[in-house]
């Protein structure tokens, strides 16, 4: 890996950025739970990139898939209206 | 001028990016209404420092800390810094812990007042 | 196995958490019985170590063999080594008073309530004997995850409260584990010895200052020290008792222990630490004042005893501020009389509302003759917290006060001063309801005093009080005077 | 009011920004972070712990009791979220 | 969670790609040691396995982890990780020093033997602590 | 039991009473019993000591160490056994009187009456023989706490209000004490009271002089002196018996020991004469004097009118410290002695013609002398000895704070002792006239006994302290020992 790949980080974290905001904003509590997921997929990627394997593969799991879950679970338990 | 241009080159635009990522985080703790949202706010406030410790580890031109070939030595500047990543595989096992136990007062919540919206949450109590 | 005291400390009781759950199906009365003899083991295992540090100095114990900065250590010092005591003491007094109460209110979660109790304890004892800027976060974190659930036991309220707390908990462990992680960038260590050695070698910087400016912000943050108290008031108010009578007593105490820790023997002497001290001492100041003036206005008697906290841990903060040795050894003797008392008067008030059913400042009217015993403890606890001679809040606030003297701290002077006043007013309307005012109506009504094993602690916690203040020299002069940092004394 | 509430954040975003100066940049080689306690996981890491995955190695040897801690909290988890919604409790209601 | 998503084909493909999902969960518990993974991520892997089965067969699917198994199981989990931290100072080492287990290996291979017995205890402990979160998660629904 | 351990058990016997009494809730006479028997102890204990102090000695007491140089420390000099052999002695005859009183008044809370009466005396004594600030301050708050319910004793709303407006003045002011405590510790670390003083040349004359002012305010609320003294009229809601306690005996008197303690003992005359204090002090004790005197004269209710006559004598006392010279302290700490037992003798008989007459004001008491002779008589005693008639116990106090007055050339507050002894007679004259010279309107007679005999014997000290002023317990050579050893100044107590 001597290839520089510190923009590439930038670029994620960029998009992590732009994801983070996009759950605070939008309406749907379904589709921020589903932004949500698509964040920790941006943040699992940018660990990958900075070769945090162990870190992306358990954000992976864990960001992506159970709190995910959990949250859609919970969301189905409660209610899905906007603020 | 100097100064900024230091700031944002690309050695430190992370940490920015981490610190802006946290700020994220903590203004929808504060001004997201809905409980829910809050408690996505707070992932992110995790996931924030999260970053901040990866990007302590990087090193330019390491690779991922799995040893494969031992028989030259072992160079220290071929391998990322592996600590951090230990610290935070177990801060990301605490966020999603809080995140459970989180949800479940929720769901209690919601169970009781029928709402998770907190101006109505606030109406409710003042009864 | 004495070699390995330090660890099996804070692994006892993790290990009977582990049991008690399975146990507690069946037989609450086992599970309950092995809670505490983990507690008694803790308390006498705490005791021990304390003996033997205070002789020998300080005890470092290597977990995993590992030398450290590469592997964690604990550290036992007569500081951390008396706060392992205090909790452990505190914890059982609370325990014992559980019992009781869950027996007569729920008993069908005793196994569970115990475990998570007995891990609540774990994390608060880890993050006293850690000698590690992480591994006390993830102790951090077990209390509070811990305490969350057991908060949230107190009924739908405490549920929204508690959900708050959780939030802000969360936001202040992880300003904590950012300012970590500045120190960790800054030094390349998470050991504090170590960490204290290598900072010496890195010069000053905004990432120093902002390093533990988030440090002190999470810690404050736990330890509900103003302005960050906002969730502390609904959440002591709507908790169970006995929950409340050791979370308001124990944790906010070792987060203040762990502020402490971190600003005098981690980063003692630094000019970043000595400007953090100084902007605390203005934080204390408006505590004390905030505290004690919204205590003044609360009509529920646990709420008044919340906001009271607010102002007591203003006095702690500020004793940590002016730093001079009698200063510091009036804010960690406050340490231990503010737990002892706030333990003591959360349980008599959670006793009383678990009675009759209320608990605003009104419905004490006659208890007095209804719970004298009770209420006699909650007497001397108050007057303590007042600071009024001979309890040990007096003495606590008479270092406290010479230390602001010494020092030429005026505004603390003053705010000592005020607050004493202040709290005086609102004790007193309390204690003159309950032993004064006679309401004729009551005078019929049966003895409502507690049953022995809620009275049992509640008396041994005042007495505590009275005696402690009294006989404070052996414990003063081989522990709290040995526990200050070799910068100050 | 809603402008005004964001001076605190923007407050903090300039003082984390203001630190971040101070850093070492990342990926530095010459950090403190990777020239202090981290070269010897690397190093002898997989000597001593057996494991060739050096995060392995921290996790469950060099720094064992945070995993220790880090167990725990699960563990706490699971009986916290057990105890709120598992089982019932009568009399919760608050006054 | 009474219900399940029950369709033949989904329960065919449940059938035939459980042993697999837990092999694969048991080998990154293993290997956590030579590649990324290890206890926490098979845990995790196990766990969604068991959730897979109770979504697609219901309760009454034979995978029934009771609540109290999987409390059981949390509780063994981490009793596991401690016991093996006694065993140090039972062997004349400090707590987790896994060095001073008796085996006849090299110093690494023990200490190695040691890691790998924690990380199934985590293992244990996610899978349980999982499985009873989603039980509460789901079954918050049927008296709400 | 040797001399060292007698000041702690002195104080600690009336505390085991404390601890016993509430096991007894429900028999009076065991009650009743443990009160007797602790009060003739600690009086026993007390006397035991006279002795050795009047052979010059002084009694080092337990010591309790605490850290930065400090210690709970007793210390048993002529001063403060002065104090609390007046103490003692009329706290076993307050109990017989109590016994009559609480009786005839059927009162209820007889328990926690007694409870505070004893934890009243610990402190008192305490307050006698506290051999440092710290140690006075610890008695001094006790003292506040435990007098607390005696003066809400009736329960009433006014009672409340009384009390509510007792502790706001007195913990306040312990407030400024404490403040005040803790400025001289910090200038003076672990100093124990000294005659002539120990701030001499440890500060700024302008630091002293701020300091002073902070413990007058603090002991001056006890004190009652003026503005300070709104408390103490209000505080005439209590029993009789509290009162008398509160009024002869042990708060008010323990505010104006603290007041000449602070004088002799921690500042010096010299000292406060070169900042001149001296002279505020003395006006302040003169005007209060002065005024009260008045007030006394407008105040119908008879327990109110003595209320002011004490606030009034108890400015002799810190006049007497403010002036400083031997005979001027002599007067002043022999008027502890003096004016404890002429104003518990009117108190008595107040409590007297209250329960059997049924009179609370200071009319109607036509012919009661004649009806009630022993009352009547003892209250005669008490009223002379406060104007300061020859031959009664007012009179050698009074007769030494002018001479003192004299010698150190204040003319002006000879003056101010005459008028006020003049005012005296104004407003008890007519009470004792009605009593004994108009005709009786009603059929009342004599009272019980456990209330004739405490008035009586008090009367009578009051006639035999003014007639032999040594007799007994020696007051005057204790008043006499003091003050020379203040005057003497800087000797440091063996």
């Amino acid at each position: 890996m001597t290839l520089s790949l510190e923009p590439l980080a930038v670029v994620f974290l960029t998009l992590m950025i732009a994801c983070a905001v996009a759950v605070l904003s939008v309406r749907d509590l379904l589709a921020a739970v589903v932004v949500f997921g698509t964040f920790s997929f941006f943040s699992a990627t940018y660990f990958a990139v900075l070769g945090a394997v162990d870190v992306a593969l358990t954000e992976a799991a864990v960001g992506g898939a159970i709190t995910a879950v959990f949250f859609v679970t919970a969301i189905f338990r409660t209610d899905r209206g906007a603020d | 001028m100097g100064e900024m241009a230091e700031l944002l080159s690309i050695g430190t635009v992370q940490y920015l990016q981490a610190a802006a990522l946290l700020l994220v985080g903590l203004y929808g703790i504060v001004a997201r209404r809905h409980l829910l949202r809050k408690l996505m706010a707070m992932n992110i406030l995790q996931v924030a420092v999260i970053v901040f410790f990866i990007a302590l580890s990087a090193k330019s031109g390491a690779t991922v800390p799995v040893v494969v070939d031992e028989a030259g030595g072992i160079d220290v500047a071929a391998y990322v810094n592996p600590l951090p990543h230990a610290l935070m595989l177990t801060a990301i096992v605490v966020s999603v812990s809080t995140t459970g136990v989180a949800l479940a007062l929720l769901i209690r919540i919601r169970r009781r007042y029928g709402t998770l919206s907190e101006t109505a949450l606030l109406d409710k109590l003042r009864e | 196995m004495s070699a390995h005291l330090p660890i099996l400390i804070v692994v006892v009781p993790l290990v009977a958490a582990l049991v008690v759950p399975l146990l507690g199906r069946r037989t609450p009365g086992v599970a309950h019985a092995v809670t505490l003899a983990a507690l008694i083991f803790a308390l006498v295992a705490s005791g021990l170590v304390l003996a033997r540090v205070v002789v020998d100095g300080v005890w470092r114990y290597q977990l995993g063999g590992w030398a450290p900065p590469w592997g964690i250590e604990y550290v036992v010092d007569p500081l951390s080594g008396g706060m392992m005591v205090l909790v452990s003491f505190l914890a059982l007094a609370a325990s014992t008073y559980a019992w009781s109460y869950l027996l007569a209110t729920d008993p069908g979660r005793i196994g569970l309530f115990d475990s998570l109790y007995l891990l609540l304890v774990t994390g608060l004892l880890g993050i006293v004997a850690t000698g590690d800027l992480f591994n006390l976060y993830v102790f951090l974190e077990i209390s509070a995850i811990a305490a969350y659930a057991l908060l949230a036991m107190g009924g739908d309220r405490a549920t929204v409260a508690t959900f708050r707390y959780l939030l802000i908990g969360t936001v202040g462990s992880s300003c904590y584990l950012l300012g970590t992680g500045y120190f960790y960038a800054l030094t390349g260590t998470l050991n504090m010895a170590d960490l204290t050695e290598r900072l010496s070698g890195v010069g000053e910087s905004p990432a120093m200052a902002v390093g533990i400016g988030l440090i002190v912000v999470g810690l404050a943050i736990k330890a509900a020290v103003f302005p960050f108290h906002g969730w502390q008031p609904d959440v002591y108010t709507y908790a169970p008792p006995p929950v409340t009578g050791f979370v308001a007593a124990a944790m906010t105490k070792v987060s203040a222990y762990a502020i402490f820790r971190v600003l005098y023997f981690v980063l003692g002497g630094t000019p970043v630490a000595a400007s953090a001290l100084v902007f605390l001492g203005g934080v204390g100041v408006l505590a004390i004042l905030a505290g004690s003036w919204l205590a003044l206005a609360q009509t529920d008697i646990r709420r008044m005893l919340a906001y009271s906290s607010v102002g007591q841990m203003g006095y702690i903060v500020l004793g940590f501020s002016i730093g001079s040795p009698i200063a510091l050894v009036g804010a960690l003797f406050h340490v231990l009389n503010h737990a002892v008392m706030k333990s003591c008067l959360f349980l008599v008030a959670g006793g009383v509302r678990w009675r009759t059913g209320f608990s605003s400042v009104a419905s004490f009217v006659g208890m007095g003759r209804r719970m004298p015993l009770s209420m006699l403890a909650f007497a001397v606890a108050a007057v303590s917290m007042v600071g009024l001679p001979p309890t040990v809040g007096f003495f606590s606030k008479w270092y406290l006060l010479l230390g602001a003297f010494e020092a030429r701290a005026w505004p603390g002077v003053a705010a000592l001063v005020v607050s004493s006043g202040l709290s005086a007013v609102y004790f007193f309307r309390v204690l003159e309801r309950t032993f004064v005012v006679s309401d004729d109506r009551l005078v019929a009504t049966e003895s409502r005093e507690l049953p022995a094993g809620m009275l049992g602690p509640v008396l041994v916690l005042a007495a505590a009080g009275l005696l402690l203040g009294l006989f404070q020299q052996p414990l003063i002069t081989h522990v709290i005077q040995r526990a200050l940092p070799a910068t100050v004394s | 009011m809603v402008r005004l509430s964001l001076i605190p954040f923007l407050a903090l975003g300039a003082i984390l920004v203001a630190a971040a100066g101070g850093l070492p940049p990342v990926g530095d080689p010459e950090s403190p972070p990777a020239t202090h306690v981290s070269p010897r996981y690397i190093m002898f890491g997989h000597e001593e712990t057996g494991a060739a995955n050096l995060v392995t190695g921290v996790l469950a040897d060099y720094r064992s009791y945070d995993t220790l801690g880090e167990t725990t909290v699960i563990c706490v988890a699971g009986l916290a979220c057990w105890l709120i919604l598992g089982s019932r409790s009568r009399g919760d209601k608050e006054r | 969670m009474n219900f399940a998503f029950g369709s033949p084909a989904l329960d065919a493909a449940s059938r035939l790609m459980t042993p697999f999902i837990l092999m694969f969960g048991a080998y990154v518990v293993m290997h956590g040691h030579d590649s990324p993974g290890g206890g926490f991520q098979g845990g995790v892997i196990i766990a969604a396995c068991v959730i897979l089965v109770r979504l697609v067969r219901g309760r009454a699917g034979g995978w029934n982890l009771s609540p109290e198994t999987a409390l059981a199981l949390t509780c063994a989990g981490v009793g596991i990780f401690v016991g093996v931290g006694l065993l140090g100072p039972i062997f004349g080492g400090n707590f987790l020093d896994y060095a001073a287990l008796p085996l006849s290996l090299k110093a690494g291979e023990v200490r190695a033997v040691g890691s790998l017995a924690i990380e199934i205890g985590v293992a244990l402990t996610v899978t349980g602590v999982l499985t009873l979160v989603f039980d509460a998660l789901v079954e918050a629904r049927n008296d709400g | 039991m040797d001399l060292a351990s007698r000041p702690l058990a002195a104080v600690l016997v009336s505390l085991l009473a404390v601890v016993l009494l509430p096991l007894f809730d429900r028999r009076p006479t065991v009650r009743e019993t443990i009160t007797f028997t602790a009060a003739a102890l600690k009086l026993a204990l007390v006397a035991s000591m006279l002795p050795a102090v009047l052979a010059g000695q002084v009694i080092e007491g337990a010591t309790l160490p605490l850290v930065a140089g400090l210690s709970l420390h007793l210390r048993v000099d002529a001063f403060g056994l002065l104090f609390a052999l007046t103490a003692s002695s009329l706290w076993l005859l307050t109990s017989v009187y109590s016994l009559g009183y609480l009786r005839a008044t059927a009162s209820t809370h007889q328990t926690s009456y007694y409870v505070s009466f004893a934890a009243c005396l610990s402190a008192t004594v305490g307050i006698a023989f506290a051999a440092n600030l710290l140690t006075f301050f610890v008695c001094y708050e006790v003292l506040t706490l435990a007098t607390y319910p005696l003066v809400v004793h009736a329960r009433t709303p006014e009672a409340l209000g009384a009390g509510r407006r007792y502790l706001v003045y007195t913990l306040g002011a312990g407030q400024v004490l404490l403040v005040a405590i803790v400025w001289a510790q910090s200038i003076a670390p672990g100093a124990e009271f000294t005659p002539g003083g120990f701030l001499a040349g440890r500060a700024s004359t302008a630091t002293l002089g701020i300091l002073f002012a902070l413990f007058i305010a603090g002991c001056g609320v006890k004190a009652a002196i003026m503005p300070l003294h709104g408390w103490l009229p209000a505080a005439m809601v209590a029993p009789t018996p509290v009162s008398a306690l509160l009024h002869a005996v042990a708060v008010v008197k323990a505010g104006a020991f603290g007041v000449v303690r602070i004088v002799g003992y921690v500042f010096g005359v010299d000292t406060l004469r070169a900042t001149g204090a001296d002279i505020a002090l003395m006006l302040i004790a003169a005007a209060t004097i002065l005024v009260a005197s008045v007030r006394a004269l407008g105040e119908d209710n008879l327990k109110r009118r003595l209320a002011y006559s004490t606030i009034g004598q108890l400015s002799y006392i810190v006049l007497g410290a403010a002036v400083g010279s031997v005979a001027a302290l002599t007067g002043a700490m022999f008027h502890f002695a003096g004016h404890g037992f002429m104003k518990i003798a009117m108190f008595f008989s107040a409590g007297a013609l209250h329960t059997e007459a049924h009179r609370d004001g200071v009319r109607g008491l036509d012919g009661l002398g004649r009806q009630m002779p022993m009352t009547m008589t003892a209250f005669a005693l008490g009223a002379c000895g406060l104007a300061g008639v020859p031959l009664l116990a007012g009179f050698i106090a009074k007769w030494n704070l002018g001479v003192g007055a004299l010698e150190a050339g204040h003319v002006v507050l000879v003056g101010v002792l005459v008028t006020s002894g003049l005012f005296n007679v104004a407003y008890f004259f007519p009470i004792i006239y009605d009593a004994f010279f108009k005709a009786p309107s009603g059929q009342v007679r004599e009272a019980g006994w456990p209330m004739v005999f405490p008035l009586g014997v008090t009367g009578a000290a009051a006639l035999c302290l003014g007639v032999a002023p040594d007799l007994g317990f020696h007051f005057f050579t204790l008043a006499r020992l003091a003050a020379e050893s203040i005057v003497a100044g800087g000797g440091v107590p063996q």
